[in-house]
């Protein structure tokens, strides 16, 4: 028989709203008011002109897509219109609220 | 109503209501169910099985009745597949039973249950595919075997909607666990909601949503609430809520649904769970029958026993499966462990069981076999915690052996598992049995008629992970989602693979807990309220005087205004000419246009667009296009220099909020150093274009302070200034080629202004014209536009605008031009068509070859783009994207159109047929 | 092993079922195969059933981590087209549409496929235009297509609200009748039958988690249950195939996005097609069972969740009820999510990688389903003789190297907004 | 001629409810940087008031000036919005049971509170909700091409009202 467990305590430090989408000024919103904005990790060389094929290939195609932890770009469309990087899990959704800078 | 006790339950007896099921009337009291109702009335079977047909009748008492299925309702309020269990009883409720016919009694689909041992599960897998032809016809027959209740064929003339809400603390579950934790937390000073299916108690401080359901837990601390309305709630009040609520914390008090017990014949009229009787009696005063018999696998059914006796239910015996050594004792009722039920009978209701001793190895003796005669049959097979919601929310199960059920096992944060649902108090319970010598069909899942013998085919053919059992078998897909059957079938399974319960596995819980109706997913989104609709600051005027429209967006444009009479194209063609030949003025307000303020906005155009606009002066316009970082075109528009840092864009209207978030992307993103700010004032300005030779005499005619000769003000030129008393900005720019302005005005004004217009062009002939006319004449001018023409595969090069691509600066987009695939040669170029005889149109979306027939050999060349007729060169003309298409100038081709079975034949020629030298636009 | 049919049904019957053989076996890995196929979905076990019938090839295994049909195969909402514009996409599909035609028989496994038509709707002259290039590309490559005006379209889907005032009045439709719908879990096990009886070791609970290769290219594969030699091996594994394929070295052009699908409670026949609302994205069929199913767009941002969001399914509903108001109070009975490879240009990728061994068939999108008997076609080819097949020549690894990228929507390197 | 002194509502030919009052005369201003003429909220989701001009903190360094009457002159660059909004002036409690069928702020009193303001999405359109200082209106602020579209919808939410 396997263990019989106890009576389960959820956190009540409010983990749940920590997955709304924090926005580093508005606070936490639905996330209905952002659109997503991709892979924020991907970096567009600084001067493209000096990219070979194969790094101008990289930035625009190629991508990480892991599975776990994802640094991504959202945007605050019906809010602030800023540009915000959040640390989501994309195995269940998490979001790690980001430093606003 | 004899089967209704005098005194007793949760009615209120003051209230008599009528009812009809099948077209008999009957009566019950407020308080009641239509389940609770038709028991208390003495009616026993109310549907028929999904794929035996077989009589089925009322099986729980709440969301987990996995029989009592009917329709409810006539015409467009018909509700097909609705759980007698949960539909509250009111005045003149109509319902009927399902998947029968003739009637409920003799439903002629029963029939097959003679063929039944050759419909076992999965038999459409093995046959009917021969000969192939034929499968349509057999599918046929399928299709009207399956299903349940009938849709209904009307609107539905309801309202639902749905309201967002937080709360700190959210209980589900009203039982006795979910109340004490509500009023603990609405103690601590909390925010705290209570949802219930039924109705239950109300404590202070807390919101109470009775019949409601917790359907789903999805991101975000969401959980989606289904709340019924009452059956006496206000004419305009909805239907249904769709509550998304936000908690902090939530405690989950869902309890533990009953399971049944597997054996011969289980699903007969008058075979209930135990819980479910009990249910009856307490809440509605309703005998569920006059004698019963329990049969168990744990200690709950003997206190349920007592109960039913003291509701007046007479106990004729209690089968106890379990080898105990000592028998509980009860008085009047006899008690018999070690034994089973291994039949029952009965048609229309149940007559009697069958019981027998078992042996050692489980099996039952059948020389030993009585029977008992009874109208109940009380199945006491353990308790299932309701555990969904903890499920979909990500939290993990493991098997308690001693309770035969799955329980919660890892902690989610925020949510917290209580009582039954979490396991606690529950009785132990052996597992389910299904005897495998029985002569009779052992149910596992009542709604899809899945047999333990199925779920043993199943395993034998090799379909043995939990979840193949449930798509080979459909166990546990039905209406009530499995909650009395899958364990039961986790059972049988595990029983056939030779395996621990523990170890078989479990289907994955996925919302919504019960079925929730699409109307109240839809909410208020119906209608007009489906998308959102936008209006220029003229859509009024457009309205008025007679413009049909054509969808842009979120935007209803003037598609053309007809004259009485007038046929949709030769209005296009007079707008189209009179454009040419005089003047016409067309609503352009929903361009999108942007403000860019800050010091670094020259550069930041600069590498926006593909060709240069440091140069830009103050007073000026300039064309530009932008690119995707892929290369390919994005958009383009116009912009103008209004101050030292200040310049307004315009865009496509398609693209104005694309292209705004493209601007913040690179200014917040890539170049986070340039000092820009962005603003959507597309709403600001009501702007109207005035084309045509005709254009500047029009708005010389104008009261305005501002001067149109060209010097005063040349091509891509813009003035500020009054007219008629409005501040307005007069652009000199063009759309068609012809000479142009795009006059803008604060929005409020648009209307006032184009009406002004009008009046200035009076004698001048002006024309409104529409979206159509636009495009005949940017056609006949070679303009491209995003969609046709530039559809998301057009470089700039394509499209013949190398020209444009400063080679002085980098850009967004340019590096990609030095990839292979960018290179020119055989990519499709921008072309302008002509029918070689002068008159046959050309064929919308036709696809180009180098041959009059579409030969396999054939080469593709390209396809048309835009097709229209030119009033102007009096022939039909085309844009078109045809493979090397600039060097095939003068070519013949052909435009093939298979879909109306056209050929064109065509000669590609420059895209610009009007004035290409661009003298029109610069008069 | 009994073949199915009507008289082996009946056969059967009369002996209570008792004597059904397992539908495959349940072998143990052997120590190595001359190709190992990852991914025991429908492409999978397809690939496996192809290399083994069309080129001979019996030493080979599928290896699933979990169940047969798990993953995308067991989750989509089963539609079958080949209603493509651009050839490269075109003539593959189109192949796997022939290929449908014939399963059921071909596998001796009844996958329901059912050609009731897929009509996608246009709702301004704009959308019937580019539904009007589409249908001809279609034509031309020789599949059907029939464009529809507004009766027409009404008379092909009785019940849908074709009223002028509506938010998005239907102007018209593409139609193209011989596509339709199949029974997915059918797919994967007529599939996984088929194979098996032409040997292929079929492995579930078999999890890679590392791929060994040397100087000259894959060697084998570690698994939960050990080491595995293989010759070549091909990824079948959409949703994931950043994973797999990272294991042996290879960057993708691929995201993995959630796409949920919805059924609703099953009703008498009423809806007899596929239909589309163009407006917005929604498809909707009803199946065997009675169940309408939907789906739409993807939720819009990485996930490998296998669950999707409410705003989404919100969506479906008032779309549904735009369509067929008269669905509003059918009740929606389960919905769950599909983890897609979106690619960069919403076209797959099928073909070699710059491992050689190691084959590619990923970056399905949307259209994963319907190229299932296409996808193991032209698949076992590339694997059997190391090159594509004409038909999977275009869908490349190598064409996001040179930028000649299949966008079928135009909508550029963005995964979610294909 | 037409009449060309005053404004035009978006709202102009349709019936006014009396729950929700458009406000017609507002002039509305986007300032960007620094505003000396004002001192506007540092913080997000707040706004402040001085001699009747409100000042909306609508993105960092950012902000949206509301007022009635004489517009102020400010040296800071600008875009003027007066015409390119549609703002609807609801009683406060009404507002938050109607926006609460479509807009997922919580505007629950001890969340939200006068003179804050928030920019969220109604029934798919952007909004901005300020909470006016005397805690008895809310305003939403639309786009003028959606004013329409949001009016006919705030009407319907508020047939059921009160519940």
């Amino acid at each position: 028989m396997k263990k019989v467990p106890g009576p389960i305590h959820g956190s009540t430090e409010g983990n749940n709203v920590m997955l709304l989408i924090p926005c580093p000024h508005c606070g936490l919103r639905d996330q209905t008011e952002f659109s997503y904005c991709g892979d924020a990790t991907v970096t567009r060389p600084a001067t493209p002109e000096d990219a070979d094929d194969a790094a101008w290939i990289e930035y625009l195609y190629m991508r990480d897509n892991p599975k776990g932890p994802h640094d991504e770009l959202w945007q605050h469309v019906h809010g602030c219109r800023q540009l915000l990087r959040v640390g989501r899990d994309v195995t269940n959704h998490e979001i790690k609220a980001e430093d606003p800078s | 109503m004899s089967l209704r006790l005098p005194t007793g339950g949760r009615i209120d007896r003051n209230r008599t209501l009528t009812f009809r099921f099948d077209g008999r009337t009957y009566h019950g009291y407020h308080g009641d169910t239509l389940a609770s109702a038709l028991l208390a009335n003495g009616v026993k079977v109310v549907g028929r099985s999904f794929k035996y047909h077989r009589p089925r009748g009322i099986f729980g008492a709440g969301s987990e009745d996995p029989s009592a299925l009917v329709r409810l309702g006539d015409g467009a309020r018909a509700e097909p597949n609705t759980r007698a269990t949960q539909v509250e009883l009111y005045d003149g409720l109509v319902a009927y039973s399902q998947n029968n016919w003739p009637s409920l009694k003799w439903d002629i689909s029963a029939a097959l249950g003679l063929l039944s041992r050759f419909l076992p599960a999965g038999f459409y897998y093995k046959t009917f595919k021969w000969p192939g032809k034929f499968w349509p016809y057999y599918e046929h027959i399928i299709r009207h075997m399956a299903g349940m209740g009938e849709a209904p064929t009307d609107r539905d003339p309801d309202r639902y909607e749905k309201r967002h809400a937080h709360c700190d603390v959210l209980v589900i579950g009203g039982g006795a666990t979910g109340l004490s934790a509500a009023k603990d937390a609405a103690a601590e000073g909390n925010d705290v909601w209570l949802v219930d299916e039924g109705i239950p108690e109300a404590p202070a401080n807390v919101t109470v949503m009775a019949r409601t359901t917790a359907f789903g837990k999805y991101d975000d601390g969401l959980y989606g609430l289904l709340q019924q309305s009452s059956s006496d709630q206000a004419a305009n009040a909805p239907r249904q809520i769709l509550w998304l609520l936000r908690a902090k914390r939530v405690v989950l008090a869902s309890g533990a649904i009953e399971r049944p017990l597997v054996f011969a014949n289980n699903d007969r009229p008058g075979i209930m769970l135990t819980s479910a009787a009990l249910r009856y009696l307490d809440s509605f005063a309703v005998r569920a029958g006059r004698r019963a018999v329990i049969v168990t696998n744990n200690d709950s059914a003997y206190e349920a026993a007592r109960k039913l006796i003291d509701g007046g239910i007479e106990v004729a015996a209690i089968i106890d499966q379990r080898h105990m050594a000592e028998r509980h004792e009860i008085a009047g009722c006899e008690v018999l462990n070690n034994h089973a039920v291994i039949d029952t009978a009965g048609r229309g209701g149940l007559r009697h069981v069958t019981i027998a001793p078992l042996d050692v190895n489980g099996d039952a003796v059948p020389q030993a076999e009585r029977r008992i005669d009874c109208d109940l049959l009380c199945l006491s097979g353990g308790f299932t915690p309701s555990v969904h919601l903890y499920s979909q929310a990500g939290g993990k199960l493991a098997f308690r052996d001693d309770i035969q059920s799955l329980v919660p096992d890892t902690d989610v944060p925020g949510l917290e598992v209580v009582g039954a649902a979490n396991g606690d108090d529950i009785a132990q319970a052996s597992a389910a049995i299904a005897l495998s010598h029985a002569p009779g069909k052992q149910f596992i899942d009542l709604q899809n008629d899945v047999t333990a013998a199925d779920v043993a085919l199943a395993a034998r053919e090799g379909y043995r992970s939990v979840e193949h059992l449930k798509r080979y078998t459909t166990l546990g897909m039905g209406t009530d989602q499995g909650k009395t059957a899958n364990l039961n079938g986790i059972a049988v399974l595990g029983r056939a693979l030779d395996k621990p319960m523990a170890d078989v596995g479990v289907t994955t819980y996925r919302p919504p807990y019960t079925p929730v109706t699409i109307g109240a997913f839809a909410g208020r989104d119906v209608g007009a309220f489906l998308a959102p609709t936008r209006r220029t600051p003229m859509q009024e005027w457009h309205e008025d005087n007679g413009a049909v429209f054509v969808p842009a967006g979120m935007w209803r444009r003037p598609h053309y205004y007809p004259s009485p009479g007038e046929s949709p194209s030769d209005a296009v063609s007079r707008e189209a000419r009179m454009v040419r030949q005089g003047v016409g003025i067309v609503d352009v307000s929903t361009l999108g246009r942007i403000d860019l303020h800050g010091p670094d906005t020259a550069e930041f155009l600069n590498r926006v667009y593909i060709n240069g606009f440091k140069t830009l002066a103050i007073g000026m316009c300039r064309y530009g296009v932008m690119l995707r970082d892929d290369g390919m075109i994005f958009d383009d528009g116009t912009v103008a220099r209004m101050d030292e840092e200040h310049y307004i864009m315009t865009t496509t209207t398609a693209n104005a909020g694309p292209v705004m978030a493209h601007l913040e992307h690179y200014l917040q993103v890539v170049w986070p150093e340039l000092d820009v700010h962005l603003t959507s004032i597309t709403d600001q300005w009501a702007v109207t274009a005035v084309a045509g030779p005709r254009a500047r005499q029009l708005l010389e005619n104008l009261d305005s302070d501002m001067e149109f000769a060209n010097q005063a003000l040349p091509f891509m030129g813009w003035r500020a200034g009054q007219i008629g008393g409005i501040p307005a900005q007069v652009y000199r720019i063009s759309f068609s080629g012809e000479l142009a302005y795009e006059v803008a005005v604060p929005a409020g004004h648009g209307q006032a202004c184009w009406e002004m217009l009008l009046a200035a062009g009076k004698a001048l002939d002006v024309i409104p014209y529409g979206t159509e006319a636009l495009t005949t004449l940017r056609v006949e001018k070679g303009h491209f536009v995003m969609g046709p023409e530039a559809d998301g595969r057009a470089s700039a090069d394509d499209i013949g605008l190398s020209g444009m691509l400063s080679k002085r600066k980098d850009f967004i987009g340019r590096r990609s031009l030095r990839l292979p695939a960018l290179a020119p040669e055989g990519r499709l170029n921008l072309v302008g068509l002509l029918p070689v005889d002068g008159k046959t149109a050309i064929p919308p979306g036709a696809l180009i070859l180098d041959r009059a027939t579409a030969a396999p050999e054939a080469e593709k060349a390209g396809h048309v783009a835009t097709a229209v007729f030119s009033p102007n060169l009096d022939q039909p003309i085309a844009t078109a994207m045809v493979i090397n298409g600039r060097g095939r100038l003068g070519a013949q081709l052909w435009a093939h159109s298979p879909l109306d079975n056209r050929i064109v034949p065509v000669e590609v020629v420059h895209p610009v047929f009007i004035d290409p030298k661009g003298e029109r636009l610069r008069a | 092993m009994s073949r199915y049919s009507l008289a082996s049904l009946v056969r059967h019957g009369l002996t209570g079922h008792r004597d059904w053989q397992p539908a495959w076996r349940d072998p143990e890995p052997k120590a190595s195969y001359d190709a190992v196929i990852v991914g025991g979905g429908g492409h999978g076990l397809a690939s496996a059933y192809y290399l083994a019938k069309n080129h001979g090839l019996n030493n080979i295994a599928v290896l699933e981590k979990g169940w047969l049909g798990g993953g995308n195969t067991g989750r989509n909402t089963t539609i079958v087209r080949s209603n493509y514009m651009l050839d490269g996409n075109a003539k593959f599909y189109e192949h796997g549409m022939k290929l449908w035609e014939g399963l059921s028989r071909d596998l001796n496994f009844n996958v329901m496929f059912s050609q009731r038509g897929v009509l996608n709707l246009a709702h301004s002259k704009g959308q019937l235009e580019t539904f009007r290039r589409r249908g001809n590309a279609m034509r031309l490559n020789g599949i059907d297509a029939e464009l529809l005006n507004r009766d027409q379209a009404a008379a092909f889907v009785p019940g849908m609200d074709v009223s002028r005032n509506v938010r998005f009045p239907v102007e018209g439709g593409l139609l193209q009748r011989r596509g339709g719908t199949a029974r997915h879990d059918a797919v994967a096990w007529g599939y996984a039958r088929g194979a098996d009886q032409r040997g292929v070791d079929i492995i579930q609970n078999c999890e890679v988690t590392g791929i060994r290769r040397d100087q000259h290219g894959v060697t084998g594969l570690e698994t939960n249950r050990g080491f595995i030699g293989a010759k070549k091996i091909g990824l079948a594994v959409a949703g994931h195939s950043t994973q797999l394929a990272a294991m042996a070295g290879v960057r993708l052009p691929i995201e993995s996005h959630v796409l949920q699908a919805v059924v609703s409670e099953p009703v008498k026949p009423v809806l007899d097609t596929v239909v589309t609302f163009g407006a917005a994205h929604l498809y909707v069929s009803q199946s065997d069972k009675g169940e309408l199913v939907m789906g739409g767009d993807i939720d819009g941002y990485n996930s490998f969740a296998q669950r999707g969001n409410l705003p989404v399914i919100e969506h479906f509903a008032a779309c549904l009820v735009a369509l067929f108001p008269q669905y509003s109070r059918l009740r929606i009975l389960r919905n769950w999510g599909g983890i897609m490879d979106m690619t960069m240009d919403g076209s797959p990728i099928i073909g070699t990688t710059p491992v050689p061994g190691l084959f590619l068939n990923g970056g399905w999108c949307y259209g994963g389903f319907k190229a299932t008997p296409a996808s193991g076609w032209v698949f076992a080819h590339t694997i059997a003789t190391g090159q594509p097949h004409a038909l999977n020549a275009e869908l490349s690894l190598d064409r996001f190297h040179t930028g000649r990228v299949l966008d079928e929507k135009g909508a550029g390197p963005y995964p979610w907004q294909h | 001629m037409p009449d060309t002194s005053q404004r035009r509502s978006a709202l102009a030919g349709t019936a006014a409810g009396d729950l929700i009052q458009e406000r017609a005369d507002l002039w509305i201003k986007r300032v960007y940087g620094d505003v000396a003429e004002i001192e506007p909220p540092r913080q997000p989701n707040r706004a402040t008031a001085n001699n009747g001009v409100h000042a909306l903190w609508v993105a960092p360094g950012e902000w949206l000036l509301v007022g009635e009457g004489e517009e102020i002159q400010i040296e800071a660059a600008s875009s003027d919005l007066s015409h390119g909004r549609t703002v609807f002036r609801i009683p406060a409690n009404a507002a938050r049971q109607i926006l609460a069928k479509g807009c997922p702020l919580d505007l629950r009193e001890t969340e939200f509170r006068p003179g804050h303001c928030a920019q969220s999405v109604l029934a798919a359109v952007t909004i901005l909700v300020h909470y006016l200082d005397d805690g008895e209106y809310m305003d939403i602020h639309v786009a003028r091409s959606y004013g329409r579209f949001i009016h006919d919808w705030l009407k319907d939410a508020a047939l059921t009202l009160p519940e």
